[in-house]
Parts: C-alpha cells; sequence; structure tokens
C-alpha cells in the first residue's frame, strides 16, 4: 500500500504534530535532487572509507566485498566523495 | 484532615504546588510573582518535595525549559506576571500545539509603558489567542484549589494543553487571608502521578516540534482548536470530582443574584467579591440587578455566559485591559460577538475599569450601575466608557 | 468588621505585624485579612499597611480608606503623613511616642481616643533594636481589642522561633504599658 | 599534497554504522552542517535527547509527518535550544530520581546554528552554561543566517559579503570581526569547551564523544561549511574546512579543565588566500583588505597560543565541578 505524504484530515493529525515513526524521512527519496552521481572505480578503491564519512546524506555503504556504493535514490550529486578520494576511484558522471 | 490557615496568598500557591507531586519548576522572579518563586524554592530547598527548581535567567528561558521538561513526562510548574508573560508571549503558543501540559500561574499585572507594577488584566489579554486554557481566580482559596485541579485538566489524556491560572497581583498574591489546605492523602487521590501521552526518551525515539507545511498547517490548527473546544468537557468534569472530594463547587460562569435581575454586571478575578457587595447595596435600593463572574476565559464558555445572560435587559462588562483603537475592552469584545445571533439578548455596555492599579470601590460599582441603567432604560446604544479616568 | 491601617517606614516591619495579626484573628476562628500598601517604597520610605478583621467571609479587596483603627510605629511619621486622614471621628489612634495621649490629642486635635506608649524605649530594652512592630501589636491589642491577647502568641513563635519569648514580652509590655484617653 | 594529512586512513571503519540523522533530510547539496550532525550523532549513540533550535537543520530534518531523526528530538523556537535542552536534563534528573524512568545515562545535546548560539540564543546559552546543567551544546556555525536567505550575524567574518552587509560601492562587506563564541564559554568555566570541524571528522567526534562523557555542561564551536552561503562548489565542503584550520581562520582546539590544547597542529600557517580565494563571499576584497585580515588572522592565532602555551589545568588547582555532587 503506499504511504499517504499527507494526513488527509485534521482527525487524522498527531497531536502536537508529533512524528512517532523515527527516519521516516527516508520516504522523501531526494536523489531527485542531482544532476550528476558518483561512479567507483573499484579497481582503484583502497575501501578507505573516506567517501563513506564525508557523505552528508549518509548514503554511502559498503558492499559485501568492502567497496562503497551511493545510494542513488538520496544521492544529492554534490561531489564531496569524488574530491575527496584521495587515491581517485570515484568519478561523477552528469545525469541522464 | 483539611487544614484552615491564614496565609499569604502567593505563598499558598506555592504551597498548593507543594501538593500536587511536580517533578520540575522554572520560575523568573517577577513583582507581584516573586513570593511564589521565592516560596517553592524555598520547599524544595527544605527537601519537602522531590522536584528540581531551575533557577532560569529569564521568563522566555523559563517557559522554554519547563516544556522541555514536561516533553520528557515531567509534571511542571512555572509563574510570571506582566512584562514576564509578555516576554513568553513568543512561546505560549508553541507550548499549546505541542500539547505540553504545562501549569502557570499569572500574577496580574499592568504591562509597560509606563512601567507600573500594580494589578490589572493587560497581561494575560493579549495571550487570548496562545491556544491555553486560561482561568481566573477570586480569591486565596481559589487560588490554591484551581492550583491543584490545573495539572490534573492539563495532564488529561482528551487535553493536554498548558494551563494558565491567573491570580490578581498583591490585591491576591500580597493579601494574608484564610485558606482551606485540602488533605495531602485526597490530594494524592484526586492528582495521582502524570501518565503522559509520549515521552521523549530513546527507548521510544519521537520527534516534537516538527515542521508543518501549507499542506497541513490549517489541519494542524483546526485540531488543536477542536482540544482546546473540547477541553471543557474534561473542566466539568474536574471540577466535578472535586466538588464531589472537597466540596467547593466551580463553574466557568459564576453568577450571584443574576438569575431575576434586569440588569447584569459581569467582572473576572478579585473584584468580583467586591462588587457582589455592591449588589447587594443595590438590591437594597431596589435595583433589579445581578453579577456575572467570569472564571474560565478560554475555552471560552459560550453557552453557561448565553444562559446567564438571556433574561437581562442590560449588561455591563467590565474589562480591565484596553484594546486600543478598538471597540472595546478585550472581553466586551468577546461577549458582545458572542451574543450577536441570539433572538435573547441584553444591551451590552462596557466600562474599562481598575488599569494600573486603580482601586474600584464599591462605591464604584454601584456609579457603574446606576449610571448604565439610566442609559438602559431609554435603550441608549453607548460606546465603552474608561471609567473615573479624569479630564 | 474592623479596619485598622498602620503607618511605618520600610524595613520596620508593618508587614509583619499586619501578617502576626491576620493570622492570630484566623486561629480565633474569625476572618481577617492583612495586606501591605502595594508599592516601590524601600527602606526608611514611609509605607502603610492594612488589616481587615470581621466574623463574616470578608469580599473587600480594594484599600481601607475610612479606618477604624490607626497605629503609628514611629513617632517621626506624625508631623510627616497625615495619619488622621479618613480615620473615623470616633476612632481610635495608636501611637509609638514618649507623649501622653493628651498632649497628643490636642497637639492633634482629634476628638476620637488616643492611646500611646514609648514602644521604641520598651523594644530598645526587650529586643536590643528599636523595632517596634511587634510591640505595638501588643498596644493595638489593648487599645482596640480586634483579638485576644494570647492568640498572638502562635504567630509569633511560629516566625521569631527562639526570639519568640522576647518578642511577646516586649508585646505584653506594650499592652499593659499603653495609655489610653 | 596529501588532502588526508592527519586522518587516520581506515579510522572510518571504527565508527558507528548506524544512521541516526537519516537520509531524505532535506539540506542543500554538499551542506556541511548536516554533515556534522550525521558525524556528531555517531559520537553520541542512541541515548542521545537532542534540543534543536530553530533553523536550516530544524528545517529540513522534520518535515511533518516524517523526520530524519532516529534520536528523540525537540524543537521549539529559535533561540531557546539551551533553554529547551536544560528543561529535558532537569526532567530526565527528576524523572530518574523517583524511579519513573529508566536509571540510565542519556545525554541531552542541544543544537542550534550561530545566529541562534552567538546572536539570538547566547541569552539562554549563558544561562544553562552558569547553571551547570549536564549538558552539551554544540553550535553548527555556517557564519551567517542561511536559514533565512545568508543574512549577517556576529558570526560572520570580517569581509564577507551577505545579503545584509554586501559587498557594496562604498562598504565592502562586513565591516566588524567574528566574536569568540568559545572564549566566552571559556568565561563561563565550562569543564569542556572545543573548536571543531567536520572535516576533521576523527577529531570532531573524539570531542563530541569526551562532552558526553563531561558531568556537567560543555560546549564545541563546529564550523560548518555552507556552500550555498559561502558560494563555493559543493564537493570542495571538506576542503574549505581543512583550509580554515590550516590557515589559522579557525583554530581547532579544546579546553579542558581550563587548560587549552591544539587538537589539530598546523606546522605553518597558509596565506589566507587560499581559503578566501574558493569563496565567492570575499571575491570582492582587495589586496590592501586581505593584508589586514591576514593580520588580524595572526594575531588572533598567536593569542590563542599563549593561552596553550600558559595556563594551568584546574584540575592541578583541586577545582571541583558543583559544590555539594
Amino acid at each position: 500500500m503506499k504511504k499517504k505524504k499527507w494526513p488527509e484530515t485534521w482527525q487524522e493529525m498527531n497531536p502536537g504534530c508529533m512524528v512517532f515513526e523515527p527516519a521516516s524521512a527516508r520516504s522523501y527519496l531526494t536523489g531527485s535532487w542531482k544532476a550528476q552521481r558518483p561512479v567507483w572505480d573499484d579497481s582503484k578503491c583502497i575501501k578507505c572509507g573516506i567517501c563513506y564519512i564525508f557523505c552528508p546524506e549518509g548514503c554511502v555503504s559498503q558492499d559485501e566485498k568492502g567497496f562503497f556504493r551511493a545510494d542513488l535514490d538520496y544521492c544529492k550529486g554534490c561531489g564531496i566523495c569524488a574530491h575527496e578520494c584521495w587515491p581517485g576511484a570515484i568519478e561523477m558522471v552528469e545525469e541522464g | 484532615m483539611a487544614k484552615r490557615v491564614g496565609m499569604e496568598v502567593g505563598i499558598a500557591a506555592a504551597e498548593a504546588v507543594g501538593m500536587c507531586n511536580i517533578d520540575m519548576a522554572a520560575v523568573y522572579p517577577i513583582t507581584p510573582q516573586s513570593h511564589i518563586a521565592e516560596h517553592l524554592s524555598e520547599i524544595v530547598a527544605d527537601g519537602r518535595i522531590d522536584a528540581e527548581f531551575v533557577t532560569v535567567e529569564s521568563e522566555h528561558t523559563s517557559i522554554s525549559c519547563v516544556s522541555g521538561a514536561s516533553a520528557t513526562g515531567a509534571r511542571v510548574y512555572t509563574a510570571t506576571s506582566s512584562q514576564g508573560l509578555l516576554y513568553m508571549h513568543e512561546i505560549l503558543p508553541i507550548v499549546s500545539a505541542m500539547r505540553l501540559p504545562v501549569v502557570m500561574a499569572n500574577a496580574n499585572r499592568a504591562i509597560s509603558g509606563p512601567i507600573n507594577i500594580w494589578n490589572d488584566h493587560s497581561d494575560i489579554m493579549p495571550q487570548r489567542d496562545a491556544g491555553w486554557v486560561v482561568f481566573f481566580a477570586d480569591n486565596g482559596q481559589e487560588v490554591v484549589d484551581m492550583t491543584i485541579q490545573s495539572f490534573k485538566i492539563a495532564e488529561d489524556d482528551d487535553v493536554m494543553l498548558p494551563v494558565c491560572l491567573n491570580m490578581d497581583g498583591f490585591q491576591l498574591t500580597h493579601t494574608v487571608e484564610l485558606i482551606e489546605f485540602p488533605d495531602q492523602k485526597k490530594v494524592d487521590k484526586f492528582l495521582p502521578p502524570r501518565k503522559p501521552f509520549a515521552t521523549l526518551h530513546p527507548d521510544n525515539p519521537i520527534s516534537m516540534g516538527t515542521l508543518g507545511m501549507p499542506e497541513i498547517y490549517a489541519e494542524s490548527r483546526k485540531s488543536q482548536d477542536e482540544a482546546l473546544k473540547n477541553s471543557k468537557k474534561t473542566i466539568l468534569k474536574v471540577w466535578d470530582e472535586w466538588e464531589k472530594m472537597f466540596g467547593r463547587s466551580y463553574k466557568p460562569v459564576e453568577t450571584y443574584l443574576a438569575e431575576d435581575a434586569e440588569i447584569l454586571l459581569l467582572t473576572m478575578g478579585s473584584m468580583s467579591e467586591t462588587a457582589e457587595i455592591a449588589i447587594d447595596e443595590l438590591r437594597k435600593k431596589g435595583l433589579s440587578v445581578g453579577l456575572v463572574k467570569l472564571r474560565l476565559w478560554r475555552p471560552f464558555p459560550f453557552e453557561e455566559l448565553k444562559a446567564a445572560v438571556k433574561k437581562a435587559k442590560l449588561l455591563i462588562v467590565t474589562d480591565r485591559a484596553v484594546s486600543f483603537g478598538g471597540s472595546g475592552g478585550p472581553v466586551f469584545i468577546e461577549i458582545k460577538s458572542a451574543l450577536y445571533h441570539e433572538k435573547e439578548r441584553p444591551l451590552v455596555y462596557n466600562s474599562i475599569i481598575g488599569l494600573g492599579g486603580r482601586d474600584v470601590q464599591v462605591t464604584d460599582f454601584m456609579k457603574i450601575v446606576e449610571d448604565a441603567a439610566k442609559a438602559g432604560e431609554k435603550g441608549i446604544i453607548r460606546d465603552y466608557e474608561f471609567y473615573g479616568v479624569r479630564g | 468588621m474592623i479596619e485598622i491601617r498602620w503607618h511605618g517606614r520600610g524595613g520596620q516591619g508593618a508587614v509583619t505585624s499586619i501578617e502576626m495579626l491576620a493570622l492570630a484573628a484566623i486561629e480565633e476562628g474569625v476572618y481577617a485579612q492583612g495586606f501591605p500598601s502595594f508599592g516601590p517604597e524601600r527602606r526608611g520610605a514611609p509605607v502603610a499597611a492594612f488589616n481587615r478583621i470581621d466574623d463574616k467571609r470578608i469580599k473587600l479587596r480594594h484599600a481601607i480608606y475610612n479606618p477604624d483603627v490607626v497605629v503609628v510605629l514611629d513617632a517621626s511619621l506624625v508631623g510627616l503623613v497625615n495619619v488622621l486622614e479618613g480615620l473615623k471621628p470616633e476612632g481610635t489612634l495608636v501611637v509609638n511616642t514618649t507623649k501622653s495621649p493628651e498632649e497628643l490629642k490636642k497637639e492633634l486635635n482629634f476628638k476620637g481616643t488616643v492611646a500611646t506608649v514609648d514602644a521604641s524605649h520598651i523594644a530598645r530594652q526587650e529586643l536590643g533594636v528599636p523595632i517596634t512592630n511587634t510591640t505595638m501589636l501588643g498596644a493595638l491589642i489593648k487599645a482596640v481589642q480586634p483579638i485576644k491577647l494570647k492568640s498572638v502568641e502562635g504567630p509569633l513563635k511560629e516566625r521569631f522561633g527562639r526570639l519568640a519569648p522576647r518578642n511577646i514580652k516586649a508585646l505584653k509590655r506594650a499592652y499593659n504599658e499603653l495609655k489610653i484617653s | 599534497m596529501n588532502i588526508i594529512e592527519n586522518f587516520d586512513l581506515f579510522a572510518p571503519r571504527l565508527v558507528d554504522k548506524k544512521e541516526y540523522f537519516c537520509s531524505g533530510h532535506r539540506a542543500c547539496q554538499g551542506c556541511g552542517e548536516a554533515l556534522a550532525i550525521r558525524l556528531m550523532c555517531k559520537a553520541l549513540g542512541p541515548d542521545t535527547i537532542i534540543a534543536n533550535g530553530t533553523g536550516c537543520m530544524e528545517v529540513i530534518s522534520s518535515f511533518y509527518p516524517t523526520t530524519a531523526w532516529d534520536l528523540p528530538w525537540i524543537h521549539l523556537a529559535f533561540e531557546n535550544a539551551a533553554a529547551v535542552g536544560s528543561g529535558v536534563e532537569a526532567g530526565l534528573k527528576a524523572l530518574r530520581r523517583k524511579g519513573r524512568i529508566p536509571d540510565r545515562d542519556v545525554k541531552v545535546v542541544a543544537i542550534a546554528g550561530d545566529g541562534g548560539t552567538m546572536d539570538i540564543g547566547i541569552q539562554s546559552l549563558s544561562g544553562a552554561m552558569e547553571r551547570g546543567h549536564d549538558m552539551l551544546y554544540v553550535c553548527l556555525d555556517n557564519e551567517a543566517y542561511m536559514n533565512t536567505g545568508i543574512q549577517r550575524s556576529s558570526g560572520t567574518p570580517m569581509g564577507a559579503a551577505t545579503t545584509t552587509s554586501p559587498a557594496g560601492k562604498v562598504v565592502p562587506g562586513k565591516q566588524e570581526w567574528k566574536k569568540n563564541v568559545p572564549e566566552i564559554m571559556v568565561a563561563h568555566n565550562v569543564p569542556y569547551v572545543a573548536t571543531a570541524c567536520h572535516s576533521y571528522p576523527l577529531d570532531f567526534m573524539n570531542k563530541v564523544k569526551k562532552a558526553r562523557k563531561v558531568k556537567g555542561p560543555s560546549y564545541i564551536h563546529c564550523l560548518s561549511v555552507c556552500p550555498t552561503g559561502w558560494r563555493s562548489a559543493s564537493e570542495e565542503t571538506i576542503k574549505l574546512g581543512r583550509l580554515a584550520v590550516e590557515t589559522g581562520m579557525f583554530p581547532l582546539y579544546e579546553v579542558e579543565d581550563g587548560k587549552y590544547k591544539i587538537t589539530i597542529e598546523v606546522d605553518e600557517l597558509r596565506p589566507i588566500e587560499d581559503y578566501l580565494n574558493r569563496q565567492g563571499r570575499f571575491s570582492h576584497l582587495t589586496p590592501d583588505q586581505i593584508e589586514n585580515i591576514q593580520d588580524r588572522v595572526y594575531q588572533e592565532y598567536n593569542k590563542l597560543m599563549d593561552k596553550v602555551n600558559g595556563l594551568h589545568s584546574w584540575s592541578d588547582l583541586k577545582y571541583e565541578w558543583g559544590l555539594f555532587e
């Protein structure tokens, strides 16, 4: 079932506009903001994790093999990971 | 056993808070509220209650601080007056919108300028639309009773709204008088520890005080308005329970010799009792006159007020604040608009009295009523008047 | 109802007087009010304070304009403020002074009752300080009997603790030494 | 040049993998402040309550009916993060003592921007620090009122152009020096004060962890690069933070029990042009004006180094926090 974006009626409002579901902002996909996306060249990656630590979105994670990927549903394409990757393993590629 | 004592009302207010098993209080001193702050801090310092007393650096912080504590599930209290209440103004509507059951005493005092520390209601009236439950107490006994009731009302799951209890500065706060303190065991039964609806704790991380986009802002306001209106049910229920347990009755609109009266005088706060004497005197002179006392200011008790005034020919509303450039005092404006659609309604006059500590004596009330009665007989529509102003 | 106005100076404890009197009256089972003049007066400035005592519940909330009794804690105030203002013609004036009541009566041209006692002297002897608020309470009780002398002991004990006996002694001396005309 | 000098290579693997400030928040691309919060939360861990002052971070994280926070979070207004935080602390303290909530160490952390801390919020901050609540306050300083459209605050550096301190024909940007709030906090005798920057994540997180352990008030002033307000490239967010430190514009230090310590040593300060030239907000400055700023940077840096080299720790002075605790 598709989650409603807004409560439809005033009766559905939580008291005090409290939000009871933590981290529910994940329902909003900021990936649509990006004009470029990071692409990893695993052959150059030393698995240092600097891309992970410096991502303002917290959308970079490590896969089973230890390589890093951005969750493109959330990546805004800021380019920090590519800029900070000192072995040069990340390249920003234009969207579309 | 209930205890009958002589006590300054400000001190008694703090003693009443001390009976409510509060967890936290933050009170910033301001005349004429300071005795509440002082005495409550003494109760805490002497270990008579187990609570945190936070000595804040301003009223803006006292209201913010108790709100933070209330969000953790604590029972909280603050008190203020005049400029202090105005300094809180920014935060007041946030507290109600966040549905935090803060209880606050307001020792009514005029607002600057010119700076004036004496009693009137010009501090609370600008807070009319803050979304709080607002009460007025007439005497020390009511201050004590209503302080205890306020916690129960505020914290009820059907309410979850802040409550402001108004008590006239000096006239009440600095007067030593007879007060009957209820029995602590009965108070504990009446007011068990708070059971919060939701709390700020890592065991269940919730977000409080979120951003409302245009898509939901109006719905959030509507839901808050409904909550405040709906709180009257709980208020009546709590007062009913109070009467059964402690014998003293409380109503949103109290009346004195009003049932058959052709002329009604309407008052709020400590002047109401003085006005009762004026009613007695006027009755002796043969005037058909009675008194209506407004105890509940928000949510406004429309039904009760309409019922109380519908048979009268003339209603004289006294205001203790000015709505500059408006059509009268704030209470008058409210009541006049409330009666607009009524088929049976009195002529409504407005006297602005008792500003900034100007004493209103029995003879003043009599003069106000007698003058109005003359004009009322002829059906004259009157503008509001500043009673007794020189010039 | 009896209405009392107290004159003192800021810091002389007129507020304590009105509180003690109100508490004592309430302890006796009647109704009482005590309230200060609501002002920003500081130490030394002339101040007033008020009591109402009645066997019915007191509804009046305004200041006292026509007192039955005026109590003056400090003789120097007599020429300074009009202590007779609004005092009922048949009312009572109780003053801390070395003067006799007859002398003062003549001086002020007052037709009602005047009572005097050298409360400063008593207070200095009994309390070591010329603070006359509790002493003059004894004078007032003798002059108009608003309450029984004994009723005031409880509130004084609660307020003054180990200093209470000395205050009670001073109060009783004023009660006994008061001259009335 | 090795761009990750002072950076322990594989340490990122050691940090808490859980995101307490989750994806889906609506901060600008390359937002340093969002990164700072993300790192801060990792250092704090789950037993934390956040009291947030109004500002970018509150707005971008709490679109009702959703929240980016996986921590208990409260927001009331702009200037009262410290006041709300101190209330939360007092409430928890009483409820814990009375056995109404689990007896567990839960840290209250108040956060706000530079405007909410250094200008409109300094009263509530000072009050809370003076009262000694067990609370960490983190100022996320992006050097202007970014949430309302880049207006000048007391955190804005000399010469920077903002929308209320524009680079005009006569007045070239802001004409006042940045207010030194960490020093004001030191003057409150707070047991722990530090400056930090998201560009030094381990240094920042270590400071947060240290502050978390303090029983009493602590303060961290975190420079947070704002590409939107600074008119810089979004990918240079980390680099700019690093340059701020390397030029001495924003030295990283901590003051523990009154004892100053530089935590990121800089052998020789780089010229401030390296930092200023990469930001549009300074692009109008003339060489003379830059030289003037450079002199002041040296002076402030030397003042700081004097303190680093000269002061005792309070613990040497047998200082104890609180009389009866």
